[in-house]
């Protein structure tokens, strides 16, 4: 099977690229923005202001590329490493900080935001995905959904039946396989015997692709083509990305366990969001000034997320047992006196 | 309202016929899925003849993978549908529970209300009627040991009808479990057209002042009948059908043993870890100053439910063993 | 993707066949073996002698051919459905009867029969299986493992789950996908995306062939190599064998109310057992005479199993809190009391 | 015999991994795997230094998948292996729950004896350390009501070494649950080499008058402290230690309600359907004669474990709920 790609290592086009200058400027700042995020996020993290997080370095374009092919009614599904993706379709900024610092006020996701929570229960979202999309299908709307899941991801139960549902269905659904090389500890070699991930969509009858996941311009134009044939009304396609998880598993993870450097540093090579950057330099779109006045623009967006995070009223006690019922029920009622009343319900 | 109504006698799957089809035709966002459920109808036949009259689109088999149709449907509910879900039997909803477990109830909780799981998964549960194995689990202790979900078992066609338009309404993930030995083991008026009844209350279904019974789904019936044999020796037995396990209406089983001083509490379900055991402890909190005998628990034993037929009998409670209970509490 | 066959529909050889008479006189009796049972149970259970039955007709060389591919030391693991199987692997047909009573003495797989029970809960016996396989291997002996599904089970995520974790621990495994077109009254095609289960092997890197499962030669013959390859250490191997439920689901099922009697008579044409038959007197191994011979003696042996069963002793009600734990605890050991004494614990 | 050897001071994560070391190094049939167990050691460190010391085919790493995972080790069980299954944390058991209620404790029942799964599942459990959201989770009264298996959920140390080395030698199917919060919050003396405790007695950890508090896992701790500082104030509170939860050691439980006539149940899973509520149900089946006041339970809220960090600690109950509750009791 052949690696979908629009850009060489250093960024240089390989053949013509199917996106405006427009969409390489926008496609570029997202990156940055996503890296930017990162980047800070694990400053706070360090610093005990937020809690534990899971990084994304080197899968920007993996997750921006397929975000940037999304309208504003579709759907995401992420998993817990595409902040990223969540990022770019639209989630503000101040919220991703403190739904990794694990404030209730960063959960709720604003109306408007079609996308479902960083799901930590491993593959549980393709189903949901599946049905979010064909109720779209139902109710006659063109959106469709993009669910994202890692190479470990693909192990468990739920990935085969969601595809399995999406398929049978003709849901307009994207799923999107970062295969980043690692599930924590696990490398994908001992995780599955193919190694391509992509093969597995001959299982369910639908388009399997892989696509260099470091590579945005490969990645938008695949996912936009897949969201594309799912609008049409000709159901999901499996994207495998191929990319690699640089950082730790979490900031909490220790690679050194499991893995060498060599592996990392070599991917570095191939930085998603430097390869951009070659490739607007290359086209004559950036240069150094443009960086730095993008870099003192991303950085202004997210002192002030920080900001308006830390203004974030403090979390209550009794907010623990709010939202269990659209109504609150008998148990609920008292645990909530008891908590709003510091004690002795 | 009810009482003015027409009313047929019907069993307790032509019940929850009528009440997919009333949603059906009444809430254009209903939809209605599971294995067998279109074409066939339903292994028991609850959506007989529903695909015809509502298309494809609304009423749809699906594959045979339970985690699947659970995730499926909280999709479809969080695009705001209102799902309508059948595990065929309730022995099958153990691969969707991660699904369960670890989403339908805590999608509002996690969202802080931004997103609900307007959804209701039906399945019979139950023994009694010489299925293959795992036919005739009862796991509703489990699903009452969910957060956010609503359970209700109801043990009646009336009850049935009234309580599935009920769930189908409510903004809350419910489940609705139908024993399969009442599904046409009892028939009874049911009144037509579309009802709903109360979520969340216990029912007083007979009165009497010399001991409380306490059970719901399947085990009213045995309890009914246990009554009448006690009667017929003057013993004047109290009926509690549960109805809503979760959220469970204390009050009423409190108010009940205030005045019958003894309780007895009957599941078919493996008795340790049962629901029953909530439903003791509520009482051992809450009714200990009116008991005058302990609580005895009537339930199926600690083992599966045995998929040995000539003698799956000795497993469910009956009347016998319910019986003996009550002689327990009154001769304390 | 080819499928492969020795057999034409009336049971002449295709190509040369790669079985010794000796063993083709073998798998012939085996077949009508079966089917002797599955037509004789199913006057049974009209009889109210048998509980629910799945009667397996037309699917008898797909479940004989791959365990005639078996040692004794190997293990079976069907479904519900796979009594040909275990009549063929040597579980005793009185056995097999009082199983079917739901009798627990048919529920006690005698010792050196490595047979799992049938499985009700779909799927389930998937990674079971591969873990028995696993085992095997682990211990250094050359025992394989054949499981049985059927294709709506494929939809499960114990499917899936079982067929990755057999193919990343190369467990030496037959997965036999018996396609029979109908999962209670779902049609294959509702089921999934894919026109041939052997397509999803290629999602787990392992190899994917399909049989033509009524044909009792090409069966044994691809059963006979994936076993061989198992052994070898050269891991699983998926096998769908095309083949139809002709008869209702169960015993209490109604196929009318989701299928006509077209399909069914258009595959009755293609019977198993015929055709095997066709091939031998083709063959010049066997005529009507012989035929007499071999129903007699099956009829017998029937007669003479359910005698035996009939005798089985009635099952005592402490029976069911019995063999809960390897000794018995206290809460299993008040209710055998109660139920010893009948009652008033 | 335990007495006479050396001891050293351990945390809990290291007396499990001692325990695996010896039933591997002691019985050539024990296997080792899970999610992370291999080459990492384990995401706590619990089969560290295994991997290197017993060879990859004895302890490995599998997929990511639990019913993979309990599937494939049941398999192994039945094949005559002692498989030592790791579930990463007790909130990824869901997805096996089907292997687990289908099958794990059924089938030396099904079989009649020929088969039985001498599995032992390890999952780390309950909260208060800010893990991620289902990282907290206390499932156990799921698995206690799973017909044939056994639960145990040691709180120390040394409790958790012998325990588990039992658990591996037991003939039936084993879930063993490790509270996150004692991993490394506690350290105490344990015994060195091969020794195993008894499954199914529940034990005295405290003994006193006034009232017995009941608690297992991460609980005893907060007993243990919340006893502490009612002493300071002159009253004496008994604490047990369930330990074993199925089967469960009623006797000793309802001996020491006998003597304090009071009791306390504190669980940190969500209260309703927690096994706390069968706690509960069998003292007012047994002990109701001896109690001068209705039993409390203190657990968790019914919601979700909160996946809100800096409000976390108001679910899991503390010393101070445990202390209002023996109020409660004392003054009834
Ligand atoms: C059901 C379940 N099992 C186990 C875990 C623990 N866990 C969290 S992330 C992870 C590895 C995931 O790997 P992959 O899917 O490749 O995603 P990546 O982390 O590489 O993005 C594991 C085992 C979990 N969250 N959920
Ligand atoms: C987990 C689970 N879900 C549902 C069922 C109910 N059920 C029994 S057989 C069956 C259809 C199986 O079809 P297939 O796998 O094709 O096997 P076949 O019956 O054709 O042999 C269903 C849905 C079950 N036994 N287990
Ligand atoms: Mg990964
Ligand atoms: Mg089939």
């Amino acid at each position: 099977m052949d690696t979908v790609r629009y850009l060489d290592d250093d960024g240089k086009p390989l053949r013509d690229i199917p996106l405006s200058e427009e969409e390489l400027l926008r496609g570029y700042r997202a990156l940055r923005r996503a890296r930017h995020f990162d980047e800070r996020a694990l400053v706070l993290q360090r610093q005990g202001r937020l809690g534990v997080y899971p990084p994304f370095r080197g899968q920007e374009a993996a997750q921006v590329g397929v975000t940037l092919s999304l309208e504003k009614s579709d759907w995401l599904c992420p998993s817990y490493r595409e902040t990223a993706a969540a990022l770019t379709f639209g989630m503000p900024l101040s919220r991703l900080i403190l739904n990794w610092r694990a404030d209730p006020a960063g959960w709720r996701i604003p109306e408007g935001v079609n996308m479902i929570q960083f799901y930590i229960p491993i593959a549980t979202q393709v189903p949901q995905a599946a049905g979010l999309a064909y109720a779209e299908k139902l109710k006659g709307n063109s959106a469709v959904a993009a669910v994202f899941i890692g190479d470990g991801g693909t192990s468990e139960g739920d990935f085969h039946e969601g595809l399995n549902f999406a398929s049978v269905f003709d849901a307009p659904l994207l799923i999107v396989v970062q295969n980043n090389g690692w599930a924590i500890s696990v490398p994908t070699h001992k995780q599955m015997k193919v190694q391509r991930v992509a093969l597995k969509a001959q299982g369910y009858g639908i388009p399997g692709v892989t696509v260099d996941g470091n590579d945005l311009v490969a990645v938008w134009t695949v996912a936009r083509k897949a969201a594309a044939r799912a609008r049409a009304g000709e159901g999901p396609t499996l994207i495998e990305a191929l990319t690699y998880r640089v950082a730790p598993h979490t900031s909490s993870d220790d690679p050194g366990r499991y893995r060498t450097e060599d592996e990392a540093e070599a991917w570095k090579k191939r930085d998603p969001v430097a390869r951009m950057r070659g490739c607007l330099v290359y086209l004559g779109l950036w240069d150094d000034e443009k960086e730095k006045a993008l870099e003192e623009e991303l950085e202004a967006e997210f002192v002030a997320g920080v900001d308006e995070a830390d203004q974030a009223p403090e979390p209550k006690p009794w907010e623990i047992v709010e939202q269990v019922y659209a109504e609150m029920q008998p148990d609920q009622q008292a645990a909530w006196n008891y908590l709003r009343t510091g004690g002795e319900a | 309202m009810i009482a003015e109504r027409g009313t047929r006698v019907i069993n307790l799957v032509q019940a929850v016929n009528e009440a997919l089809d009333l949603a059906l035709e009444r809430d254009p966002r209903v939809v209605l899925f599971g294995e067998d459920v279109g074409k066939m109808g339903g292994v028991f036949r609850a959506s007989d003849g529903l695909q015809p009259k509502y298309g494809e689109k609304r009423v749809f088999d699906t594959p045979l993978a339970e985690s699947g149709i659970v995730g499926f449907a909280i999709g479809m509910a969080m695009a705001g549908l209102r799902p309508v879900a059948e595990i065929q039997f309730a022995g099958f909803l153990y691969p969707a529970l991660d699904q369960i477990l670890s989403h339908l109830g805590r999608m509002r909780h996690r969202t802080r209300g931004r997103f609900t799981i307007p959804l209701v998964i039906r399945a019979p549960y139950g023994g009694g009627v010489k299925t293959p194995e795992q036919h005739a689990d009862s796991p509703e202790a489990i699903l009452c040991h969910v957060p956010g979900v609503k359970v209700i078992i109801p043990s009646s066609p009336e009850r049935a009808k009234g309580l599935l338009l009920s769930a189908i309404e409510d903004p809350d993930p419910v489940f609705f479990l139908e024993a399969i030995k009442l599904y046409r083991g009892v028939k009874a008026e049911v009144p037509e057209g579309y009802y709903t009844l109360p979520i969340g209350k216990a029912r007083v279904v007979r009165e009497g002042g010399a001991a409380t019974l306490i059970a719901y789904g399947g085990m009213v019936e045995v309890c009914q009948k246990a009554a009448e044999v006690a009667a017929r020796e003057g013993v004047e037995l109290e009926v509690i059908d549960v109805e809503t396990l979760v959220p469970l209406d204390t009050p009423t089983l409190v108010e009940s043993v205030a005045k019958t001083g003894r309780a007895v509490v009957v599941y078919e379900a493996m008795r340790t870890g049962g629901f029953g055991a909530e439903i003791v402890a509520r009482l051992a909190e809450e009714a200990t100053d009116y008991l005058e005998a302990p609580v005895v628990r009537v339930a199926g034993w600690d083992a599966p439910y045995p998929p040995f037929s000539a003698v799956e009998n000795f497993y469910r409670p009956d009347t016998k063993r319910v019986l003996e209970a009550v002689r327990k509490v009154l001769t304390h």
